[in-house]
């Protein structure tokens, strides 16, 4: 149903949700030191990974991120002593239910960026970027979202017209 | 609808270089709800700041973005700008698009678009964000100081010369802790009892401070600035208001033989004692396990002497609940006891050098008792076997320190300098005396240490044999060592009058029960953890409690006094002002929604979630909910994570805000 | 009575050549105690002292094929002499941690390994299979009066957490299985000290100086005889026990038996049954003395 | 107007509306559980099993848009859907007790509102009934007055025959009309038998009585015996043919979204929820008191009409096995 | 192959059952029992409970009794009364996630008198309520049940079920799974998943899921869509697994009550495979305070952080 697209460059929408005193002052440092990288990522600050609920990975799959990045301090360095260790096993439980669900783990990435791996930030930001380029952009919630149940179909010229852009 | 005013800085020209400032100011101006769109050359500038604080006021702003730094940099200005318009400093948001955006990416069409998204991505986050007042939590300025070693003592003296009432509480019958049993102290070789009773006497005739001593901590309940503390004063069957401390009671009483722990058990004391003379205070307690009067009944000899009636049978302990804003804990340490396996502690003994089996082999305290002018000996360095002078003493170095296969692998600090002491204080009390010292290496670095160190071998004529001693036993009325000198590459063993073993330092027995009463961390040695090992290591991460002397870790005198005054100082800061004002980041309960599953009290490090009770008028319980106690609350947000409906939340933090961000993307 | 415990024995070259004694009176002490004991057929020399340290392989190896012989005997395999407990103990241990030597071993053998048999010695089956009340129950003729200096010597206890026969610093196990033979044990202070071991063909200087140590060490305690386990720290202490009183003109007379020999004393077993002619410092005297012959 | 048509024919009818754009709907397997679905070809038709939902999804569907909004900078723009765009549907293999109750939702959605995304729907909609053939233990159609034969509610009737095919009748113009369009594949009626229909066991129902009970005991504490067991889904109003009501929710994000309708329960605690926090039916036996009094009471009271044609879904699908016609029993017993 | 099973013990065991509710209600140990009775339909059961003594004669237990109790005594429930002791009747899997209340603190044990009942397996959803228990029949929990003997109950009817072994259902179909492809994977929930009608079935029964307004029920901030699109499906059925991971017993309530035979239960028995692996976590008998969620070690597996 969808003509097949021609393949221009695309950008992949990267979210990358981050703990403020470790992973943000990290990307603060790499600010500082002029290192350069990829502008697809977004951060969002919160105050630790302790916080960062797994429904926001689902949110931000849902609204068109290509790949997630979740990043905090190094296991011990945690500001608020534990916070990371109760995250390191959600996202440990959580990404096993994506990956029974069907995503693909590639475009979920973990990972810990203390306040002076400046490289380390742009490193992990860079590779998944270019991950996810080369894996294209993530249909499958774009697609699960056009989706309407049988009865309330109609086939209107927008849902076609929508359909082809995914 | 609400009116957001965003103000794009160029920040001179690191953002502006690549960053087209004027177009974001100008497609962030279209997003709805955007009121005021502005850029200026230097947000954070005085100009700059007028220019918000004047939008704020002519455009009747609802709320304020400013996309400039990392909000690590400038957060706190801009929102001090802002209330000092009016309005609520938690009604500003910042966009870091330098650090995030233009110092990171060259291409400026890419970099401006970046910039529009994160501005309008704190655009939507604003909106959602909620007047947050600060919290105070009232604070009483009185502190708690437990332990009256040296650390303890100074940190009451400080706090107490500030102003505050301090309550000192002592587990012994008199304050002093292990300092006041030393001899002389290095590198000076200073009398410790001079430098220390001084500083004992301020304590007892201090105005400021209660003293409880042959008293115990029984349970700490609050938190930082609203503690209540319980604590157990056990009997010491004298009444200490009318006893005069004139000590007829101690010569009278018939039991003379009980060894004095204080003197390592080489002196004796009566049932009725005072653990040394200089003890403050000098009120004697009854050792009731050995006191005729309380083990059959007779005797009451000391009750019948005593000119004031001090002398009291029936007192029992007496729970006192004593309220204070902070905790200063400064427990100090006790050595390494190596003639028997501590319970279910992981150090294994030493079998194989003999102490508490060989009468000669003593520890380190007990060779500073013998050397002590107010010690069982008076000074004079004997054998406690038979009171003969020792003409050849080996001192063996680490003696449970840094041996990890015993259960310890850290470096006790203290030994190396206190062993070249006693080498000193032993050559200058039996000057044809030979101290024979096995060591790994001799760590001394403190100011004057390693001078001091040199001297114990040049001018003092102490042998130090590098190499490790494998075992020692008694020969007739000599002590064989067995150990190597591994410079040599030979088997070396010494017949020796005397063996003095630098046993390593361990908190004080009984620290981690302590450290469970006061809710604080301690690592897998009992030694109590610093919030941060270099930032704040007075502090524990438990707001409200400070640490002070070896109870945090092995140190020498100069470290602890300086740390008990740290900590002092930190009380201080604490109650410098009425209200302990934080910073409303904390979590708070929607009470009609909450479950009461305590999820969030599980997974809560600081322990800030308390139970309460929902009752209706006529008091029968309906349900009991979760309560985040925000002065202690940390604000690190794991709770509201891990709550499944989502009825505890974070302010500044709240799920609408962060859905509100990703659904601006 | 509890099931028959009965062991495969592994009895090592000097019990077959200079103590044959031990291996005689181990024999006749397990028939008095009802014990089973089935030597493991074809069994060789385990390598003892000088093996490993000319070739690891070699003497893992041949400790590995012993222990693949003694699968063959049912139960647990017992061992008298603390070299050979020493040698079996050690290869199973480091076969069991090091992928790299068992393959190694595998090879050599060209046979699949299996380590995971019991090894024991006289002393573990003595105190812990049969139990110090069962032993004393046996003991018919107790050997009141007789003050024995247990003598450990290096290998019985050492290397830590290979051998587990009992605490490294300060066992007891020895003193608890002769006390419950009626025996008075005496406290001395070298009792884990090395009596020179293998330089007694090497450098007998060595072991005249050491033994010396021991043996005054045990004079001095007061003790009347040395109990020991091992044929070498016998061999030491016994033989050379003259020329060490020559050497340093002293005067020890202290018989040295094997700790089989003195239970089986108190279980009633004659000399003949017990080999104590063989021994060089004649206990007979000692014996008489506290009517124990 | 009688014919006959054969297995055969009935297929190729369906292929050749599908051919020609016509949404055929009838029963099929989805993943393992038999649902009215648009066929793709005839052959998945599976015309043993009812369906587990009912087939008033085809005029009142599980969930629609009904209105679109777009936000560029200040200006909104709002897009109602258009209803000429639903689709001509032909909704094959209606079982009696659900094709009854599509006469029963008309009433209630041409009340005082008339409800043009189900009316529309339903104008554009050919009802093509099947005798029903197999009953368990669960169906009462008989006890609220209706049959296995029963033909109320379709434009076209088939009856399955002994020797194959099946008999068909028409009820409407758009029945006719769909003979007529396929005259072809129709025959004149035969002599043959139908086959056994399917007997349920209840009997019928007094359902007077019951409603002159539910009219004086809305306060009676039998309620709460009755539906203490209830844990407040709504799998039983979502199954049944004749539960109508619905929610209007908006989703999407602050630049775009869509505000659609989509089956609510009254089951469910947020039904009656109130933004102060109040909920009038806060107790769940008040919840499924209403679920009894809208079928067998309200219902009648406005419409004249028993809000249940008794294909027992609810007694299959309930978690806690509530059974409405045991419920139903004892009242008309009180 | 069908294998039968033998069900000879389940009419001793309603005696059994009888005989002690009768005894507890009438000399007042407890105030109210919840327990399964005979249904309209043949070989049907359904829960109920009682509060009179002569009522104990309606409990009786089959393999029809598939319902989890422990759901009437949570917060969603607050009808039941709370006054005094209340009696239920607990299979082995029920007993499992009323361990699970207790550890959050929803339930007191010394409130709660657990009559637990030897159960040999009970009924499949698919099948008829009078069909007869065979290896066919029975629910694909019970293949995987290692808790046929309840523990720490106050009252045990003495017979004991014996269950022919069987292939592991849901470690199969897991397996199975576990081996596509995550675009296959994908394709088959979301498939599953438009099934769903968002009816909430598999959410009230399960007694783990007792908070008072569920965080799908509102909308500021809209978590997780409301309408049944497949889309907001995915989201509520992820979102419903990961909250039961390491609290799920594997009652299987949620899988057995869905209207459109969505296999729920694989999400809670595959989260509850990974607990096993990644903490050794298992949901048991014994009360535990902390769940594998609300604890940690410094140890724990971090390969998949870089």
């Amino acid at each position: 149903m969808h003509p097949e697209k021609q393949k221009h460059t695309f950008e992949p929408k990267i979210i990358a949700f981050v703990c403020t005193w470790c992973t943000y002052a990290g990307a603060d440092l790499a600010g500082t030191s002029r290192m350069q990288y990829p502008p697809n990522v977004r951060v969002l600050k919160f105050p630790c990974t302790g916080r960062i609920d797994p429904v926001f990975i689902l949110k931000a799959f849902q609204q068109g991120a290509d790949g997630v990045l979740v990043s905090g301090c190094h296991p011990g360095d945690c500001h608020y002593i534990a916070g990371n260790f109760h995250a390191r096993r959600r996202f440990a439980v959580f990404r096993k239910l994506l990956e029974f669900v069907g995503v693909d783990l590639n475009r979920l990435q973990f990972s810990w960026v203390s306040a002076a791996e400046g490289g380390k930030w742009v490193e992990v930001v860079t590779d998944l970027t270019e991950k996810v380029r080369a894996m294209g952009p993530m249909t499958e919630f774009r697609e699960l979202a056009l989706e309407e149940q049988w009865s309330g179909a109609i086939n209107t010229p927008e849902l076609e017209e929508a359909y082809n852009q995914i | 609808m609400s009116r957001i005013g965003v103000f794009i800085c160029h920040c001179g020209e690191n953002i502006s270089r690549t960053v087209d400032v004027e177009r974001v100011a100008r497609e962030v101006g279209l997003l709805p709800g955007v009121a005021f769109s502005t850029d200026y050359k230097y947000m954070c500038s005085d100009p700059g700041q007028n220019l918000l604080k004047k939008a704020i006021q002519e455009q009747k702003l609802s709320h304020v973005v400013v996309a400039a730094c990392s909000p690590r940099m400038h957060e706190r200005t801009f929102r001090k700008a802002v209330e000092a318009a009016g309005l609520n400093p938690f009604l500003c948001e910042m966009a870091n698009i330098r650090e995030h955006c233009s110092w990171v990416h060259e291409n400026k069409e890419e970099a401006t678009v970046k910039a529009v998204e994160i501005v309008g991505m704190m655009v939507e986050r604003v909106k959602k964000n909620r007047v947050l007042p600060t919290i105070t939590v009232p604070v009483t300025k009185r502190s708690l100081v437990i332990g009256g070693g040296i650390a303890g003592i100074q940190a009451a003296l400080d706090i107490a010369d500030a102003g505050h009432e301090v309550i000192l509480v002592e587990r012994e019958p008199s304050i002093g802790g292990h300092m006041a049993q030393l001899s002389e102290t290095f590198p000076t070789l200073d009398c410790s009892q001079c430098i220390m009773t001084p500083k004992m006497v301020d304590v007892a005739n201090h105005p400021k401070i209660r003293l409880y001593t042959y008293s115990e901590i029984e349970l700490v309940e609050g938190y930082i600035g609203n503690f209540q503390v319980t604590i157990r004063k056990k009997a010491r069957s004298v009444d200490e208001d009318k006893c005069t401390g004139c000590g007829v009671c101690m010569e009278k009483c018939p039991i003379r033989k009980i060894p004095n722990k204080f003197d390592c058990n080489l002196g004796m004391r009566p049932a009725i004692y005072v653990p040394f003379p200089q003890a403050v205070p000098n009120t004697p307690v009854i050792d009731r396990e050995n006191c005729t009067k309380f083990k059959t009944g007779k005797c009451g000899l000391c009750q019948k002497v005593c000119g004031p009636g001090a002398v009291d049978y029936e007192q029992e302990d007496r729970l006192i609940v004593e309220p204070v804003g902070a905790i200063v804990v400064a427990t100090g340490f006790d050595l390494y006891n190596i003639t028997e396996k501590p319970k279910g502690s992981m150090i294994k003994g030493y079998g194989e050098f003999g102490h508490g089996k060989i009468p000669d082999v003593i520890d380190g305290m007990t060779f500073e008792r013998l050397a002590s002018a107010s010690g069982p000996t008076g000074g004079k360095i004997l054998r406690p076997s038979d009171g003969k002078e020792p003409k050849q003493i080996v001192f063996i170095q680490c003696i449970g320190s840094r041996a990890r296969e015993k259960g310890i692998s850290y470096c006790s600090k203290v030994c190396c300098m206190y062993t070249a002491k006693h080498t000193m204080l032993y050559h200058h009390k039996v000057h044809d005396g030979q101290a024979y010292v096995f060591f790994m290496d001799a760590r001394t670095p403190g100011k004057a240490y390693d001078e001091f160190w040199r001297r114990s071998i040049e001018e003092e004529e102490a042998v130090y044999i590098r190499g490790m001693v494998s075992r020692l036993y008694q020969k007739g009325d000599k002590i064989v060592v067995m150990g190597s000198d591994i410079a040599v590459g030979v088997q070396v063993e010494i017949e020796a009058d005397m063996v003095v073993l630098a046993t390593a330092v361990q908190p004080q027995a009984g620290a981690d029960a302590l450290a469970q009463k006061l809710g604080i961390s301690y690592d897998k040695y009992n030694f109590y953890s610093e919030a941060h090992a270099k930032l704040r290591p007075v502090e524990c991460a438990t707001a409200g409690i400070y640490l002070a002397g070896a109870c945090q870790g092995p140190k020498d005198i100069p470290d602890t006094v300086s740390q008990a005054s740290a900590a002092a100082a930190k009380v201080m800061t604490l109650f410098a002002k009425d209200k302990l004002e934080r910073e409303p980041i904390v979590a708070r309960v929607r009470e009609a929604g909450c479950v009461g599953c305590f999820a969030c009290k599980k997974v809560c490090a600081y322990g800030a979630v308390e139970e309460k009770e929902i009752r209706d008028r006529q008091g029968n319980l309906i349900k009991v909910v979760a309560y985040v106690n925000p002065g202690v609350c940390g604000g690190c947000g794991t709770c509201q994570a891990t709550c499944p409906s989502k009825c505890v939340e974070l302010d500044g933090y709240t799920d609408e805000q962060i859905v509100a961000m990703i659904e601006a993307l | 009575m509890t099931t028959p415990l009965n062991y495969s024995y592994y009895p090592g070259c000097s019990l077959h050549a200079s103590a044959g004694e031990y291996d005689l009176s181990t024999r006749e002490l397990f028939k008095a105690l009802k014990i089973g004991l089935t030597e493991v057929p074809d069994w060789f020399c385990c390598g003892a002292t000088p093996a490993h340290n000319v070739d690891e392989l070699l003497s893992l190896s041949l400790c590995a094929k012993n222990l693949e012989l003694a699968e063959q005997v049912e139960g647990d395999l017992a061992v008298a002499c603390a070299a050979c407990f020493s040698r079996l103990k050690t290869a199973q241990h480091v076969l069991g941690e090091s992928p790299v030597k068992r393959k190694q071993v595998e090879k050599a053998l060209d046979a699949p390994l299996h380590l995971d048999g019991n090894v024991k010695h006289l002393l573990d089956i003595l105190a812990r299979d049969l139990g110090l009340e069962r032993l004393a129950a046996a003991v018919n003729k107790p050997l009141t009066g007789l003050k024995v200096a247990c003598y450990y010597g290096c290998l019985l206890t050492r290397p830590t957490d290979v051998t587990n026969l009992d605490c490294v610093e300060a066992p007891t196990i020895m003193e608890r299985v002769i006390e419950s033979a009626g025996a008075t044990t005496v406290a001395w202070t070298h009792r884990l000290e090395c009596c020179g071991a293998n330089f007694t063909l090497s450098r007998p200087g060595v072991v005249i100086q050491l033994a010396n140590a021991i043996l005054d060490s045990a004079k001095a305690a007061g003790a009347d005889c040395i109990m020991v386990g091992c044929p070498l720290c016998h061999g030491n202490l016994d033989i050379r026990q003259k020329e060490i009183e020559g050497v340093y003109n002293v005067e020890y007379n202290l018989p040295v038996f094997y700790l089989t020999q003195l239970v089986g004393l108190a279980v009633g077993l004659g000399p003949d049954k017990l080999g104590l002619d063989a021994m060089i410092v004649n206990p007979m005297p000692l014996l008489k003395e506290k009517n124990l012959s | 107007m009688q014919k006959f048509i054969s297995e055969q024919n009935l297929h190729t009818l369906l292929d050749k509306l599908i051919a020609e754009g016509t949404r055929v709907v009838a029963p099929r397997m989805n993943a393992g559980t038999p649902l009215y679905e648009p066929l793709k070809s005839a052959s998945e038709m599976v015309a043993d099993q009812l369906p587990r939902r009912s087939g008033k999804e085809a005029f009142f569907p599980l969930c629609e848009d009904i209105m679109t909004y777009e936000k560029e900078g200040q200006k909104v723009t709002l897009k109602d859907i258009d209803p000429a765009r639903f689709p001509e549907t032909v909704l094959v293999g209606v079982r009696p007790c659900d094709a009854a109750a599509i006469p029963v939702l008309d009433a209630v959605f041409s009340w005082d509102y008339k409800d043009e995304f189900f009316l529309e729907r339903r104008k554009k909609t050919t009802i093509v009934g099947l005798a029903c053939t197999s009953a368990d233990d669960a169906c009462f159609c008989t006890a609220v007055g209706l049959s296995p034969s029963e033909t109320r509610g379709s434009d076209l009737f088939l009856t399955p025959l002994e020797d194959g095919g099946y008999a068909c009748e028409s009820y409407s113009e758009k029945g006719e009309a769909l003979i007529k369009g396929h005259l072809e594949l129709f025959a004149e009626p035969g002599n043959s038998r139908a086959v056994s229909l399917a007997q349920p066991q209840t009997e019928k129902f007094d359902l007077k009585k019951v409603k002159a009970w539910l009219d004086e005991h809305f306060e009676d504490s039998s309620w709460d015996s009755i539906a203490t067991r209830c844990v407040g889904c709504g799998a039983c109003a979502f199954v049944c043919p004749v539960c109508h009501c619905f929610d209007i929710v908006d989703e999407g994000t602050e630049k775009s979204g869509k505000r659609r309708k989509n089956w609510d329960a009254c089951g469910f605690w947020k039904f009656t929820h109130h933004a102060s926090g109040h909920n009038p039916r806060d107790q769940q036996p008040k919840r499924y008191r209403n679920r009894i009094m809208h079928k067998f009471k309200y219902y009648e009271d406005k419409f004249g009409q028993t809000l249940c044609t008794g294909c027992g879904r609810c007694i299959r699908l309930c978690p806690v096995g509530i059974d409405i016609a045991q419920i139903v029993e004892e009242i008309s017993k009180k | 192959m069908t294998k039968s099973i033998d069900t000879s013990i389940y009419a001793a065991v309603s005696e059994a059952i009888r005989a002690e509710a009768q005894r507890i209600l009438s000399d007042g140990t407890v105030t109210a029992i919840v327990g399964y009775a005979a249904a309209r339909r043949k070989g049907s059961a359904q829960p109920i409970v009682i509060s009179s003594a002569d009522d104990a004669a309606k409990l009786i237990f089959t393999p029809a009794c598939v319902n989890n109790l422990a759901v009437y005594l949570t917060k969603a429930k607050k009808e039941i009364p709370k006054k005094g002791k209340v009696g239920i009747v607990v299979k082995g899997c029920d007993l499992k996630a009323l361990s699970g209340l207790m550890g959050e603190s929803q339930l007191k044990r010394e409130d709660l008198y657990l009559i637990g009942v030897p159960c040999a397996g009970v009924l499949a959803s698919t099948v008829q309520p009078a069909t007869e228990l065979t290896s066919d029949s029975i629910a694909p929990k019970c293949t995987e049940c290692d808790a046929q003997l309840p523990g720490g109950c106050d009252f045990v009817p003495p017979q004991a079920p014996l269950t022919p072994g069987q292939t592991r259902k849901y470690a199969a179909e897991i397996a199975r799974l576990e081996a596509l492809t995550p675009a296959e994977r994908w394709a088959y929930w979301k498939e599953q998943f438009s099934k769903c009608i968002k009816c909430y079935a598999c959410r009230q029964v399960c007694p783990f899921c007792f908070c008072e307004q569920c965080l799908c029920d509102r909308n500021k901030p809209q978590m997780v869509d409301t309408t049944p699109r497949p889309a907001g499906n995915t989201a509520w059925h992820i979102v419903r697994a990961m909250h039961l991971a390491g609290r799920c017993a594997g009652c299987a309530e949620c899988e057995r009550v869905c209207p459109m035979d969505i296999p729920l239960n694989l999400l809670n028995r595959k989260m509850a495979k990974e607990l096993k692996e990644l903490y050794d976590y298992e949901a048991g008998f014994e009360v535990n305070d902390k769940g594998p969620l609300n604890s940690y070690t410094e140890k724990d597996d971090q390969s998949f952080i870089k």
